[in-house]
């Protein structure tokens, strides 16, 4: 199911960037072209070959027995917690600057929500010797402190965004400006399948590594393809990453898990979206040089969203997905903040293996249609793919935090330790 | 061929080089800003572009990013800023600038469709006479061309160091009303020199028959003197005149004063202005 | 070279334990050889699975390129640090919880120091549905923090040890004291090459499967063996595993890389040694249920060890290593505090790595031989393996501290972010 | 067959079940240290085990890991331990409790090579009996048995509840003195109940023929009595003791006073231990 003409996902995506920009756009678009799609030069196999050795990938698609018993079906994780860094943002990350590298840009600038991006970010550019620059809503600095030392310690600068809430949207604003600024020599490496062409469908690219092995490695395991897949879903990249080759599977279904916030409901009068939902509550519209679903009030100003996982934290979604999502081959679903924490829970103490919050929300969706209270008979089918998006180390301080407030019941007493953590 | 469909935006720059400042409606407050726009009127200004603040202005400096945080604070949303405009007291051409979501989503809780058309009728209604939309790319631009056709206002497409051959081409097709010459790469923000590159843009623009007017970066007089006598019809000044807003909010100062202190700098840009055109008009002569 | 008899490396090793323990250590000697050695009920089967799927192996083999320019050879790393969890310490975890569960124990008991052990303990319990208490030094508790959380997620027990200085050396004596009171259901799962027979030969064999991938790694990448294998030596499980399939490989230098802490010398007096070295500076003795070599005053009083990296700090060693060392076999070297935090920053900076302080160790070494300010003619040859042991995001504090205060000259400055961390 | 080397020893188990007591070393100092042991001796200790502090203790439960702590901290060396024993004016056999290292260490700056020669030669001139070192297994007790019988010194295993077979075989033909009854599993510590392990154990030694004694969580008199009425020849007990001083440590009491009170507790020991040696010796009369 190739969905894509021209840089547009049927009414979705587009080129919406100031006039400077283009040039660069349009250089990127050729470079993505010859590069990435063609291989010239090598570049993909090069490509595929750092993802490997310094990426550590193929990551593997792992069966969780527990979890598989609660839920009464097969359940296998694609772990891409494993991938270097701690999330599949690299997969993107890498590319994009290896690219940048072939196009003979000096200097990456990349904005970051979670961290996750920026430090996969700074990696790449530590790993192949570029400087970098990270733009950061100052209160995701805060939240998201650990990713910051991780990037300076690579070698790249943090700048801090301080308008607005200071969060990924204006983190993105402010690194649109320093490209229309130094667009020469600059190269942009955006973190989601957002933003103006080529970028959702070059990122995609990136991304579709992951659905590229776990399409082959349940086949092995399984002998067959899974009934669906599930990836949580902020800008959208790690989803169609897990989804990209299996779209033209008919009979997979693919299930978009978006963050529920605290409620679906809006604050028009404040412009405050308690949720990242833009798939199931958002309104088509046009957001960081791209026409595709998002958060905006009736006049169209973009809201303030929010959910408890930073890297889902973001008013709009790439505008494949929202396609996709309209096209009906995908199914856009969410969960709550409370229940992301409680899956976060489960999945560390049944399993062994702390979730992103981000990722967790997949997971939350799985207890929420086949858990012990859910109703009977859900449309996932026997055997389920869950994309696990990143691990959850960078979140450890969030989830103490808000585990606590919100009295979560699954998890463990932390009063011990939490002394020296404020 | 240029379009033109605005006969007062025409005008304005008929008669030699326009001095074109701009504003952010509502900034800090609707009745302070109306008093800010009369002042510029009266300080010289040809046509006043009014900024409608949008949450995700990308190609924003921070100081202008800061004024349309400021109106968006003080309650401004395309409704008002219609009523805004309807109520302004001047005698020169208005040219909305803004992004295109605004543009997009304005009337579609009637219509249920998104679409330009009901921002440009309203538009109509409460007499502006153009639009700048930087986050617009001409590709993109047919459906708000045509409401733009339709209701006889223009679209004005910015231009920048950058934009060269097929693009340029693309952009000029069509532009209308005026064209924006970006002085140089980046965002808006007042700068102290005059850059190389806006020359270079005037160069290559000197075929097309459509008035110039260079923005970004533009703060004293003699900047302006300097781009007209380069070949400009029009020199857009935004940054430099929103310092003194900012300045008035800072110091809290009445509204009355910073209203003169604007007054005086639009002198000072359109006497810069003035002044270019006799130079250029001087090397015409010559050449 | 096989260096094992009856539980002794030459002079080495032993069970030097209360007699309560005994029964435990034979019933553990009895299960190490059924399914260990010979793979009964399909053990080794599940554990190589299981280390696959769950623990992400293989890991890569990685050649650094810009480290291989600066040292003039091809450098290698052995890229431990993306087995889940962060570290090595995995590898053997997951071996030890899984043979309790074949033993039909039913409570597991860990030590951990810098707390990679206890994470890897706690998350291979999750996994396999075991309950599990860590004891923790409470000086270690508070440098390492964030590990204490993720052993807590993963549903273990953190068992603070206030007694002493709080380090590891008190965490294995309290947890020796925790088996000898529970032996019957309980398993304790030692974090190294130490303690009493059967653990030193069984965590070599569970650590040994990065020799194997290495050295088959290297042959495929090289065409040939390496030069030179170097590992970072705390208690020397990963140092082992580094080393088992190539000590039968003459021609391979293997080279074990102590913490040099801040110097060589000693504290008689206080009982103080400030370094980790004891291969180096140790002497003969017994320690924690072995006779090896460890760090001693004339007496006979086992002295605290430092070391600016909490995993390496430890006053005894693995005795196979200690025989290994004595026999010529594995050549021990060491890096002192400062030259590790270098070598952290190195890595960070030029390959986009952050490695665990631990490894740091280890790359320190190549500097210090082949560095631009080391003398000619080093012995490491052409083709350097080196295991990177594990990833360095536990030890950010640290060396953040660390790297202010002894003004490390290769770091960033981290001036601007560190208000929030202390 | 058992072994008894030291006259003293096999005469303190002779007369009727013996109350064994156990102190640290120069806990909390080398002075009051000796007073306690007087004390206690004065209360009718008839062998007592004094420790000499290791830095890792790993039998021993946290009250006697304290008292490890203090003496060490006191400054308490081997070579201190030999001349706080020589020191001490008692007329009860005494049994060196430590960990193998510093056996296996003494001496070494002498000989240049590690071995446990050096420290029984040392421990024989200032009159110590034997020795208990619980991380020596009977696979690798060979050199200080032997060094051992050289100097005329017995060597004292620990027996646990889980001691069975082969393993219990090994142990009975290396151990001399007395055999260590472990009560219970884990480390020591005062307890407040009398674990069912110990009869069991004792049932198992039967057989042999080398006095029994019960250490591991005694704390009172009617723990001692039901011990020895249960079969055993001695009671040793150490955390019980060891609170006491640890208080009077809290509370700054003078040494006289801690003295006192540890004659005091050894009295009701002792005590018990003859009242179990009359309901013993009353069953066995009965069997
Ligand atoms: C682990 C993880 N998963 C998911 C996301 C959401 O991004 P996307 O929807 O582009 O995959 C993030 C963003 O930071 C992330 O860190
Ligand atoms: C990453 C890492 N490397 C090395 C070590 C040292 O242990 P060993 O010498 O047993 O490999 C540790 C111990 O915690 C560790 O975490």
């Amino acid at each position: 199911m190739s969905t894509e003409t021209d840089g547009k996902f049927g009414e979705y995506g587009g080129q919406y960037v100031p006039e400077a920009l283009m040039p660069a756009i349009e250089e990127l678009e050729d470079a993505y072209e010859r590069y990435v799609l063609e291989n010239e030069d090598g570049f993909m196999d090069e490509f595929r070959r750092r993802l490997r050795e310094f990426g550590g990938r193929p990551t593997s698609l792992q069966r969780v027995d527990r979890l598989s018993e609660r839920y009464d079906r097969e359940v296998y994780l694609k772990r891409e917690d494993l991938v270097h860094g701690g999330a599949h943002k690299l997969n993107n990350a890498l590319g994009q600057v290896l690219l940048a590298k072939y196009m003979g840009k000096e200097r990456i600038i990349a904005e970051t929500g979670a961290g996750q991006h920026g430090t996969a970010t700074a990696m790449a550019c530590a790993h192949l010797d570029l400087d970098c620059e990270v733009y950061m809503g100052h209160h995701d600095i805060n939240r998201q402190r650990p990713n910051v030392f991780r990037m300076r310690i690579n070698g790249a600068e943090v700048n801090p965004v301080t308008v607005g809430r200071g969060t990924l949207k204006e983190a993105i604003s402010e690194t649109l400006r320093d490209w229309a600024t130094n667009v020469e020599d600059t190269h942009y490496v955006i973190g989601s399948v957002v933003g103006p062409h080529p970028f959702p469908a070059m990122v995609r690219d990136f991304q579709s590594v992951i659905s590229e092995e776990a399409r082959e490695q349940i086949r092995e395991r399984a002998g067959r393809l899974p009934d669906s897949v599930l990836a949580c879903a902020g800008g959208g990249s790690n989803t169609m990453g897990a989804f990209a080759e299996f779209t033209d599977d008919r009979d997979v279904s693919l299930v978009a898990v978006e963050a529920g916030g605290s409620s679906l409901d809006v604050d028009e009068d404040r412009g405050v979206a308690p949720n990242s939902a833009s798939l199931s509550t958002g309104t088509e519209g046009v957001l960081h040089g791209a026409r595709t679903r998002v958060l905006q009030d009736t006049d169209g100003q973009i809201m303030e969203s929010h959910s408890v996982s930073a890297g889902l934290d973001y008013a709009g979604v790439g505008p494949e997905l929202a396609h996709l999502v309209d096209a009906g081959r995908v199914t856009a679903v969410n969960v709550d903040d409370d229940d992301a924490l409680e899956a976060f829970h489960r999945l560390s103490q049944t399993e062994g293996i702390i979730p992103a919050l981000e990722s967790a929300h997949a997971l939350g969706y799985l207890e929420a249609v086949a858990g012990p209270d859910a109703d009977e008979g859900d449309e996932l089918g026997d055997l389920v793919v869950v994309n696990l998006s990143g691990r959850g180390d960078k979140d450890l301080e969030t989830v103490i935090e808000e585990t606590h407030e919100r009295g979560i019941a699954n998890a463990p007493d932390m009063d011990v330790f939490t002394g020296g953590l404020q | 061929m240029t379009r033109a469909n605005s006969r007062a935006l025409a005008e304005a720059f008929a008669d030699g080089p326009a001095f074109v400042p701009y504003l952010v409606a509502g900034d800090p407050d609707c009745e302070s800003s109306k008093a800010y726009v009369e002042a510029l009127v009266r300080g010289g200004a040809d046509v006043v572009e009014l900024g409608l603040p949008f949450s995700e202005p990308i190609a924003e400096g921070p100081t202008i990013q800061s004024a349309i945080a400021r109106a968006l604070e003080s309650g401004m949303t395309p409704e008002r800023f219609f009523e805004f405009v309807a109520d302004l007291d001047v005698d020169v051409p208005l040219v909305c600038m803004t992004y295109y979501n605004l543009v997009y989503q304005y009337g579609r809780e009637e219509t249920g469709e998104p679409g330009p058309e009901p921002f440009v009728r309203r538009a109509a209604e409460v007499g502006i006479e153009g639009f700048v939309v930087p986050d617009l790319p001409a590709e993109e631009a047919g459906p708000l061309r045509d409401a733009c056709d339709e209701y006889g206002l223009d679209l004005v497409f910015v231009v920048a160091p950058t934009t060269r051959g097929e693009r340029l081409e693309r952009i000029m097709e069509q532009v209308s009303g005026y064209v924006y010459v970006q002085a140089r790469l980046g965002t808006t923000g007042a700068r102290s020199d005059v850059s190389r590159a806006t020359d270079e843009s005037l160069d290559r623009l000197r075929e097309y028959d459509v008035p110039k007017a260079v923005g970004f970066g533009i703060s004293t007089g003699d900047h302006a003197e300097r781009i007209v006598a380069g070949g400009a019809d029009g020199v857009i000044v935004g940054s430099a005149l929103i310092d003194v807003v900012a300045d008035g909010v800072e110091n809290d100062d009445p509204t009355a004063e910073v209203a003169a202190r604007l007054e005086e700098k639009a002198r000072e840009l359109k006497a810069g202005t003035r002044r270019g055109a006799t130079a250029s008009g001087a090397r015409s002569e010559r050449t």
